[in-house]
């Protein structure tokens, strides 16, 4: 445990320095800012608490997630993450963590749909339960290689079309994904922007959600960062599950493919 | 009921290395919620950490500690297997009490 | 007058001229750490300085702040604190800017190291003071540290 | 042809692949992804779904940045833009510079959670240098530190600087650079307060 944690520190560490070339002054310091958070990461805490959800007997059937099955087969969480988002025959259609999620609540433990979805981003005691259960099942994947085969046709035409909406510039300001995130070596204010079009940064960027924001002080899943992105993008708000955001997902996880996976991660 | 802690405590040449994340909202009572009304305050006031039953750390805060709570400090004279015992009191009288094995 | 100590410290800047300070000050019985949840209440570093009976605390070297000079956030700032003074008793910190500035002591025992670590939170840019009580005595550093705007600042 | 060992050759790659693979043309793709993401938002405060329908520079510009546009593309899209910039009619361009600072460093604005009573900030900094004061600035747009000093303030400069805040794309095609006027994000007094932090030789920009 102390050695994985040591680390993450090492790989934030290297992560900044990286992306600091220049090495001026408010570059090294804010490198030594995230290696003194890599230290302790409140992440633990929603991992602790995803681990107890996962094996809890809850909803109108009573049944816990562990007959769950993430992709490769009931209850393996195991390295599960690093091959998501992928096609699931049961519900033919392609899915991510959040959505695989929210379906064996509906489909194992016999929630409604609305009820099962009403919390998805959590607000200080007001937790939700997918960030949690994200925290826990993501850090199983910790060090697993990047995987996301597109085996599938619907995982290919996930993968276009998440592409297509990558570059999509729209809203008030015109703004892509792709205005921030289509370049290397920029930054917005001081924080370093990953080139989510070019393999290190899809990669850096990809394997470090879900985070805890210390910003929010609360762990975040990688559902959260495309809605948030779309917020700021001045779009309208993103659904939580939906089409869009799991084409999106599918792109940039494909786009790490071949690098360990290092998440719950600790940003700004 | 609030949330465990998580301990860490990891024994090298004699030297007990500890680190602690306590699961706390930490409200200064200076934010407003969405209504504009002020969040009381509340946060975690008094810490203390003991090794069989010895104080080996014991702190006072205020709000300015951030949320969710770290804390990392070392003493000497554990030993592996030994019992590190961490307790909080915050400002409205809860308290909480976790505890690790040393490592 | 409480206004003008604080001016005068601003612009003064070195703990030097704050202990002169307080040395001209009212001078108050000294007061442990018992008596911190006082101190805590303060607005300003002088006045919380003299809650805790530290109003004499002298400039010293022996006392490391470890910290970024510029933080992303200012909601979590990592502080690290370390005394290498003899008979180090307890490590305090302040944030000049806060609205309240005593954000956190620690008792050390025998057998603790003198060197604790933690977060807070810094409102704006602001010097961070480590008073430490070794021998009976009060120390104190400072460090200026630079809360900066990030991200897409929406 | 350059060493084929970057990143970017691997993704290329991929993408190549997956198009090879798939049954849909570019143009269905595209077509394919709108209908998606119409399908995939809700409205929420100010955003809605109409954010989703592009103008012709949007939908031209829906492109890797580093896919050249065609020269006459690039042409057109300049030539619509630049006849959409509409100069005060008192004719003065340089406003106030310390509230120009202020929208300089605000992001606020436009976004479902923000509100459309509070003026829009411009957000200056969180892509271009401007101030020697102010370190924490982005590096996706050029430095503007010393705008004015280098350019004067002549009528022409003052023309083109608060017209470049209006319309962006009226200079340069597909720029990343929001069109303030254009789609109403600054008011017209905010923009002559912009146009003077960039040119007031007593602004921050020009120390």
């Amino acid at each position: 445990m102390m050695i994985r944690r040591r680390m993450a520190a090492a790989v934030l560490a290297a992560g900044a320095a990286l992306g600091a070339l220049a090495q001026s002054s408010p570059e090294a310091e804010i490198a030594k800012y995230r290696e003194a958070l890599a230290a302790g990461n409140p992440a633990d805490l929603w991992e602790a608490r995803g681990e107890a959800l996962w094996k809890q007997k809850r909803g109108p059937k009573n049944a816990s997630f562990e007959a769950c099955d993430l992709g490769k087969g009931p209850g393996v969480v195991k390295g599960a993450y690093a091959e998501l988002p992928r096609h699931f025959a049961d519900a033919d259609r392609v899915m991510d963590l959040e959505t695989r999620l929210a379906h064996c609540m509906v489909t194992l433990q016999g929630f409604r749909y609305e009820d099962a979805t009403k919390r998805v981003f959590g607000a200080g005691t007001n937790r939700s339960d997918f960030e949690s259960l994200a925290a826990w099942i993501t850090a199983e994947s910790r060090g697993v290689t990047m995987n996301v085969a597109l085996g599938h046709a619907k995982e290919h035409e996930a993968y276009q079309l998440g592409e297509k909406m990558f570059y999509f510039r729209g809203g008030p300001h015109d703004f892509a994904c792709a205005t921030c995130h289509g370049e290397s070596g920029k930054r917005i204010r001081l924080q370093d922007l990953p080139n989510l079009t070019e393999k290190a940064g899809a990669q850096l960027a990809y394997t470090t959600w879900p985070a805890y924001r210390v910003s929010q002080g609360e762990l975040r899943t990688f559902q959260w960062r495309l809605n948030d992105c779309f917020r700021q993008q001045r779009f309208p708000d993103l659904k939580f599950a939906s089409d869009a955001s799991i084409a999106l997902t599918t792109f940039l996880a494909r786009n790490a493919n071949g690098a360990a996976f290092n998440a719950p991660a600790i940003k700004r | 009921m609030s949330d465990p802690m998580r301990i860490r405590a990891a024994e090298r040449d004699g030297v007990v290395n500890v680190k602690v994340l306590m699961s706390h909202e930490m409200e200064t009572g200076q934010r407003k919620d969405a209504a504009g009304k002020i969040v009381p305050a509340h946060f975690i006031s008094k810490i203390t950490a003991t090794h069989q039953g010895k104080t080996v750390l014991s702190a006072q805060w205020g709000p300015a500690v951030s949320k969710n709570p770290f804390l990392e400090f070392n003493f000497k004279g554990g030993k592996k297997g030994d019992k590190v015992v961490v307790t909080w009191e915050d400002n409205k009288g809860e308290t909480r009490t976790d505890e690790t094995t040393i490592n | 007058m409480q206004h003008t100590r604080r001016k005068v410290l601003k612009s003064g800047g070195g703990a030097g001229v704050l202990a002169l300070l307080f040395a001209a000050g009212i001078v108050r019985p000294a007061k442990g750490l018992a008596q911190s949840g006082n101190a805590f209440s303060m607005k300003t570093v002088p006045d919380a300085m003299r809650a805790l009976g530290a109003q004499n605390a002298a400039a010293s070297a022996g006392i490391l702040i470890k910290a970024p000079e510029i933080a992303e956030n200012g909601a979590v700032v990592p502080i690290a604190v370390e005394s290498r003074l003899a008979g180090t008793e307890s490590i305090t910190l302040l944030i000049e800017k806060n609205p309240n500035p005593l954000a956190a002591s620690f008792n050390i025992p025998a057998g603790t190291e003198p060197n604790v670590s933690t977060r807070v939170k810094i409102g704006e840019s602001s010097d961070v003071y480590a008073l430490v009580k070794a021998e009976g005595k009060y120390f104190m550093a400072k460090k200026e540290i630079k809360i900066t705007l990030g991200g897409c600042g929406g | 042809m350059k060493t084929m060992n970057s990143g970017k050759a691997v993704l290329i790659g991929i993408a190549a692949f997956v198009a090879g693979c798939a049954s849909v043309s570019d143009q269905e793709a595209s077509q394919k992804a709108l209908a998606m993401m119409k399908a995939s938002f809700n409205e929420r405060g100010q955003a809605k779904l109409d954010r989703l329908n592009q103008d012709e520079a949007q939908r031209l510009c829906s492109k890797p940045p580093t896919q050249e546009l065609a020269k006459d593309v690039a042409a057109r899209i300049e030539k619509e833009n630049l006849a959409s910039i509409r100069y005060p009619a008192d004719g003065k361009l340089i406003g106030d510079w310390k509230n120009g600072e202020r929208i300089a460093q605000s992001g606020q604005g436009m976004q479902f959670n923000d509100d459309p009573k509070r003026p829009s900030g411009a957000n200056c900094y969180a892509c271009h240098q401007l101030s020697k004061a102010e370190i924490s600035y982005g590096t996706i747009g050029p430095s503007l530190y010393h705008f004015g000093k280098l350019r004067g303030t002549s009528d022409a400069i003052q023309r083109y600087t608060y017209g470049k805040v209006f319309n962006s794309q009226a200079f340069s095609a597909c720029s990343n650079m929001p069109r303030f006027g254009h789609n109403g994000i600054l008011t017209e007094q905010q923009m002559k307060d912009v146009t003077a932090l960039l040119l007031d030789p007593s602004s921050p920009v020009n120390q």
